[in-house]
């Protein structure tokens, strides 16, 4: 199983995805840089947080751009694995690799805090270690978290069990209170129809060392690491 | 040739800045106002080029960059 | 060069140089400068460039240490040995004045500056902390001044992907008007990777790297280009706009470019621009050094020498390469899309020489310039308030009444109260380092790769520092330090900012030295060197100087252990509380808050205590005893309490303590003002080691309670379900900020 | 009565966002594109009043919160 971390200029998670892939799961991990073309020798792609291009215009809206994401979208449709984590899901939304777009927060701020995720969807190759209906402490860290799709692709996302994860209170219930940014449905979390493209907002790898007050996120990637290494 | 691109967010998404700044304008004094929506306005200089051409040109950078058009809308004036 | 004589007295005062300073300018250039170099002394030798007041004070606090690489005052930051080869550099500065003109942009590029200042030595910027300081939260002027600020700070430092883990919030009327914003920044780097800000080696090229030049901070200076461009009066922009974007990238392209070893010397332009980084790398190096602005990228049209030299665009660098190096250097250059020019190069002649399309416009001695600005020693007298509010009774503001009401009063005061709306802002947990979020007394990074983790603090009671400067430095220092020992780390070292008022006012300079000498003498109790800092005198409103607020970063080393914080961990627990409480009420948050009463013979800080307390928490957290540390501060032994209880989110918990008064009146008891406390609490099964070791350093402390329940109870004092504590303490400021 | 408000950068005032875009629309194929300049555009509502009084609002809105006038400027229309 070999990992590639996308760097985008203004990526920053780029260095913690690489750290938990290959210091804490101890997997083959690579950077790949943004005007690369070629990432055929890489099973799972992540797109890291950060703020690429800095944010500028719309989070995600230029780097869609950089001569990599050709590559990403390839990647995607011989239905290898991609993960983009907070600003790597707003690019996957921009380059209509996941449908939706994100606005900004509710409250106009970034925020940056632990949250409670409820896991709606379990056949995904990035849930599968995680019993449905669990609840995980991931933090979050953004300013657009705030996702929209509108009704007919709700409906859709729905009917296809695309929603893999939910801003959910420590019950689990998913609430207005829960909801960090008003996300329509307390959304957190999708996957394409295919099931192997992934976009999520919250930082499975500020939450995969018990150092760092959880280590409930490293079960996403731990999951990948299971898809790939019974093939 | 200059253009100038107005992007707004679509009538069906919600706009929390809109939302916000009504708020804040009715909290000074301006509670009159019924609705506010924010948008972006961006203006080019697009160098020498003709009309027609440039007003594919416009629509082709705002379908693909300019404007997300899950949510957003666009219209632009050349002159 | 031309001899012209177009500086008039006129200009002379525009530029704030005086009589005899002009004298000192001619005799160093042996003849009158022209308006560009009138324009690079005044930059050099203003306040901000040349420490002119307060240099003569600076030299009080103590530089020396064994881990002091880099000391105060050589470099850009002080470097600090922490052991294995691994060093850190780090840095407190302010911008206060821009951030009072336009709080979002200032407090942003307040924080690129200092983040430039260290990844500029080769250290890669691993946290943030900032202290700010604004007048009463609910004025509507200040809540725009808060919104701002933090925002902006967030703005910057979350796009960097460099986490803000702490700082500290005040609120006094004395900021009214003049906020301050003070950013700190930390970098950890290999100790061979730390390079020097110097131009050496004759004929190696001068690199400009980063944003084009614009008319940009040129606020005070702005008038005297008046006369030589007509475009620059439009639209001058008084505040510089940041683009933290491009700094990300110049931060990666910097530490690669580093590692490469084809760089001579590298300094970032801050302050005065490219007029300091050229003249200083070359002061430094004993070189000269020569540039033509003409090839300065450049965003505006028209730009005169004047202005290129002046500008305080953001964003800068300046690059002393190896020559012949320049290929490998402009690779890396393109890989980040910077724009890069070379500029000029160093010369063996001392002299820095600015030409314009090859025409000489102005030539000064490098070193001159850069190292001998006139020094001055300012009148000092002590402050007619002085002995009067030292002599107020705290008794004579009456009973608190209530004692429930007072404690929740003083947790709703947003000085004291949860800064998590401000917090919440900033990205604090970017680069999976932050071990101890903000919260704690200090919050704590470790360093991956290592056994070491590093502790900060950043703390300041300024109103202690108004009612007694000296006590007030000291208490400052060691109010850092007890937050950095309550996290288990060993403090190491010190860095500053000094915000004052007008040095020129006598009683604003004794201020000024008190505070010094207060913290020099904590500093040298401790064992805690100054690494560096900065000063920002003239913080004056309409009515008034602020308070003294000698800001202090306090950085130490944990090696080999977890981190403890401030919350209690579960019912059981066993509390103690260390040190002794007195009849210390003068300057409380108490008095502040419930009867507006800034007055009072501030607490004693006995050095010697101080350090003992430090030494004790240390030899407790080394042998795991320690399941909470949380010291007392403003509002003093019940707000210590109460914090321990609810400080962290969804994880509340209880207390039962009963403490005894002896002579204390319960005011004085609870929300007293004493040094050297700290609430410890401990598993009931090392609650005998715990004592043992607390006896043998011979320090006072009471066995207080334990811990558990859903509320705090002091017998026959306090009774406070949990739920009231937290409501009132963590929503304070959100409260405040969300009324219209 | 409706109102939209124009908010630009003061000439002289960076614009990080501006020059970014600039630089995407160049790397995407609009290479002829000289330069952006990012904005606000903002919708107003004002309900029923009458123009002078508008104008007059309008004005306030804007020097109050709508824009920031130590890097920004504003311009406005009613209709
Ligand atoms: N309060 C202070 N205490 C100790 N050193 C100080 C203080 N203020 C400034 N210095 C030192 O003086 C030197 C010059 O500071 P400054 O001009 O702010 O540097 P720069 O322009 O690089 O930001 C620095 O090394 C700084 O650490
Ligand atoms: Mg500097």
């Amino acid at each position: 199983m070999k990992f590639g971390v996308v760097v985008f200029p203004g990526s920053n998670c780029d260095y913690d995805c690489y750290h938990v892939l290959k210091h804490v799961l101890g997997r083959d991990t690579d950077f790949v840089w943004h005007k690369d073309s070629d990432v055929s020798k890489y099973d799972c792609l992540v797109l890291p947080g950060g703020f690429s291009y800095g944010d500028y215009l719309r989070t995600g809206a230029i780097a869609r751009f950089s001569p990599v994401m050709d590559a990403v979208r390839r990647h995607a449709e011989a239905g290898k694995l991609v993960i983009g984590i907070c600003n790597g899901f707003q690019i996957l939304l921009e380059s209509g690799l996941l449908p939706g777009a994100m606005l900004r927060n509710k409250s106009l701020k970034f925020i940056c805090k632990y949250v409670t995720l409820r896991v709606e969807e379990t056949d995904t190759p990035f849930t599968r270690r995680i019993a449905k209906g669990a609840l995980l402490r991931i933090p979050i860290a953004h300013g657009e978290g705030n996702y929209y799709a509108e009704d007919a692709v709700m409906e859709s996302m729905h009917k296809n069990r695309q929603i893999v994860l939910r801003y959910a209170d420590a019950d689990g219930w998913i609430t207005d209170e829960a909801n960090p940014n008003g996300s329509r449905g307390n959304i957190a979390g999708i996957c394409n129809e295919k099931r192997n493209v992934f976009g999520l907002m919250p930082h499975p790898e500020r939450s995969s060392e018990a150092e760092l007050g959880s280590s409930d996120g490293v079960k996403i990637f731990r999951s990948i690491l299971d898809v790939a290494e019974a093939n | 040739m200059k253009a100038k691109v107005y992007v707004t967010l679509k009538k069906s998404v919600l706009d929390p800045q809109g939302k916000a700044v009504q708020q804040a304008l009715s909290s000074i004094g301006f509670g009159s106002v019924k609705d506010v929506r924010m948008g972006k306005y961006i203006e080019l200089d697009l160098g020498s080029t003709t009309a027609p051409e440039a007003e594919k040109e416009l629509k082709a950078m705002c379908e693909k960059l300019l404007a997300n058009t899950v949510i957003e809308e666009y219209r632009f004036e050349l002159n | 060069m031309m001899a012209t004589s177009e500086i008039t007295p006129e200009i002379l005062q525009r530029h704030g140089v005086t009589p005899s300073e002009y004298e000192e300018i001619k005799r160093i250039l042996g003849r009158e400068p022209n308006l560009t170099e009138l324009g690079i002394f005044s930059v050099m030798w203003s306040e901000h460039c040349s420490y002119k007041n307060s240099k003569n004070v600076l030299k009080l606090l103590p530089k020396d240490g064994k881990r002091m690489l880099v000391k105060a005052g050589e470099e850009n930051a002080g470097v600090v040995d922490i052991g294995d080869g691994w060093v850190i550099a780090f840095k407190i500065e302010s911008h206060n004045h821009p951030s009072a003109i336009e709080p979002f942009q200032g407090a942003a590029t307040g924080v690129g500056g200092i983040l430039r200042d260290i990844f500029t030595m080769g250290a890669r910027p691993i946290l943030c902390m900032n202290s700010l300081r604004f007048g009463k939260i609910e004025e509507s002027g200040v809540k725009r001044l808060v919104s701002g600020v933090t925002a902006g700070i967030a703005h910057y430092g979350n796009c960097m992907g460099v986490p803000t883990i702490g700082g500290e919030v005040y609120f006094d009327e004395s900021y009214e008007g003049n906020p301050l914003v003070n950013a700190f920044a930390l970098g950890l780097a290999r100790k061979e990777e730390i390079v020097k800000a110097r131009a050496e080696g004759t004929g190696n090229p001068v690199f400009y790297l980063g944003a084009a030049t614009g008319r940009d901070g040129m606020g005070g200076a702005s008038f005297a280009s008046k006369d030589l461009s007509e475009d620059s009066q439009k639209d001058r922009p008084a505040v510089q706009v940041g683009d933290p974007f491009l700094q990300k990238l110049l931060l990666e392209a910097v530490l690669e470019l580093l590692k490469t070893g084809c760089v001579v010397g590298i300094q970032d332009m801050g302050a005065a621009g490219l007029t300091c980084s050229t003249c200083e790398t070359a002061s430094r190096g004993s070189t000269g050094i020569e540039i033509d602005v003409k090839k300065v990228p450049q965003r505006e049209t028209g730009m005169v020498p004047y202005e290129i030299m002046l500008s305080e665009s953001q964003e800068r660098m300046l690059v002393i390469l190896k020559k012949g190096r320049e290929a490998e250097a402009k690779r890396i250059f393109e890989k980040w899309d910077l724009h890069a020019e070379e500029i000029g190069f160093v010369t063996d002649d001392n002299l820095m020489r600015v030409k314009e399309n090859g025409r000489t416009v102005a030539e000064i001695p490098a070193k001159r310039l850069a190292d001998d600005a006139p020094v001055y020693t300012r009148e000092e007298r002590e402050p007619a308030y002085f002995k009067k509010l030292q002599a107020y009774d705290p008794k004579s503001a009456g009973p608190a009444g209530d004692l429930n009401a007072a404690l929740l009063k003083l947790l709703d005061s947003p000085t004291i109260a949860s800064k998590e709306w401000v917090y919440e802002q900033y990205d604090h947990m970017v680069r999976t380092n932050t071990t101890v979020l903000p919260g704690s007394d200090a919050s704590v990074i470790r360093v991956k790769g290592t056994k070491k983790s590093i502790a900060i603090s950043v703390d300041c009671n300024s109103t202690y520092c108004y009612l007694d400067p000296y006590e007030g430095g000291k208490i400052a220092v060691a109010e850092s330090a007890r937050n950095v020992a309550c996290s288990g780390a060993a403090p190491l070292s010190v860095t500053n900012c000094l915000n004052f008022g007008n040095p020129h006012n006598p009683e604003i300079f004794w201020q000024l030295k008190r505070c010094i000498e207060g913290m020099r003498d904590a500093c040298l109790a401790f064992d805690t060197p100054v690494s560096g800092g900065n000063v920002s005198l003239y913080n004056q409103n309409p009515r008034g100087a602020i308070d003294p607020t000698p800001t202090i970063g306090m950085v130490g080393l944990i090696e080999g252990r977890a981190p403890v914080t401030s919350h209690f961990k579960k019912a059981g627990d066993v509390i103690f509380l260390l040190g002794e409480n007195r009849d210390e009420l003068g300057g409380s948050e108490y008095l502040k808050t419930l009867f507006g009463v800034k007055a009072g013979r501030v607490p004693r800080l006995d050095l010697a205590a101080a350090k003992t307390l430090v030494d004790l928490l240390l030899a407790l957290a080394s042998k795991g005893l320690l399941a909470s540390a949380h010291d007392c501060a403003e509002g003093g032994l019940a707000v210590a309490l109460a914090e321990s209880c609810i400080s962290e989110r969804g994880r509340e918990i209880g207390a039962q303590v009963s403490l005894t008064a002896g002579r204390l009146s319960p005011e004085a008891l609870l929300f007293g003002e004493s040094q050297s406390r700290v609430v410890v609490s401990t598993d009931p099964k090392h609650t005998q080691a715990a004592r043992e070791v607390i006896e043998s350093f011979r320090y006072p402390y009471q066995e207080i309670g334990t811990v558990g329940g859903s509320q705090l109870s002091v017998d026959g004092l306090l009774r406070i379900p949990n739920k009231v504590l937290t409501h009132t303490w963590r929503d304070s400021i959100r409260r405040r900020m969300e009324a219209r």
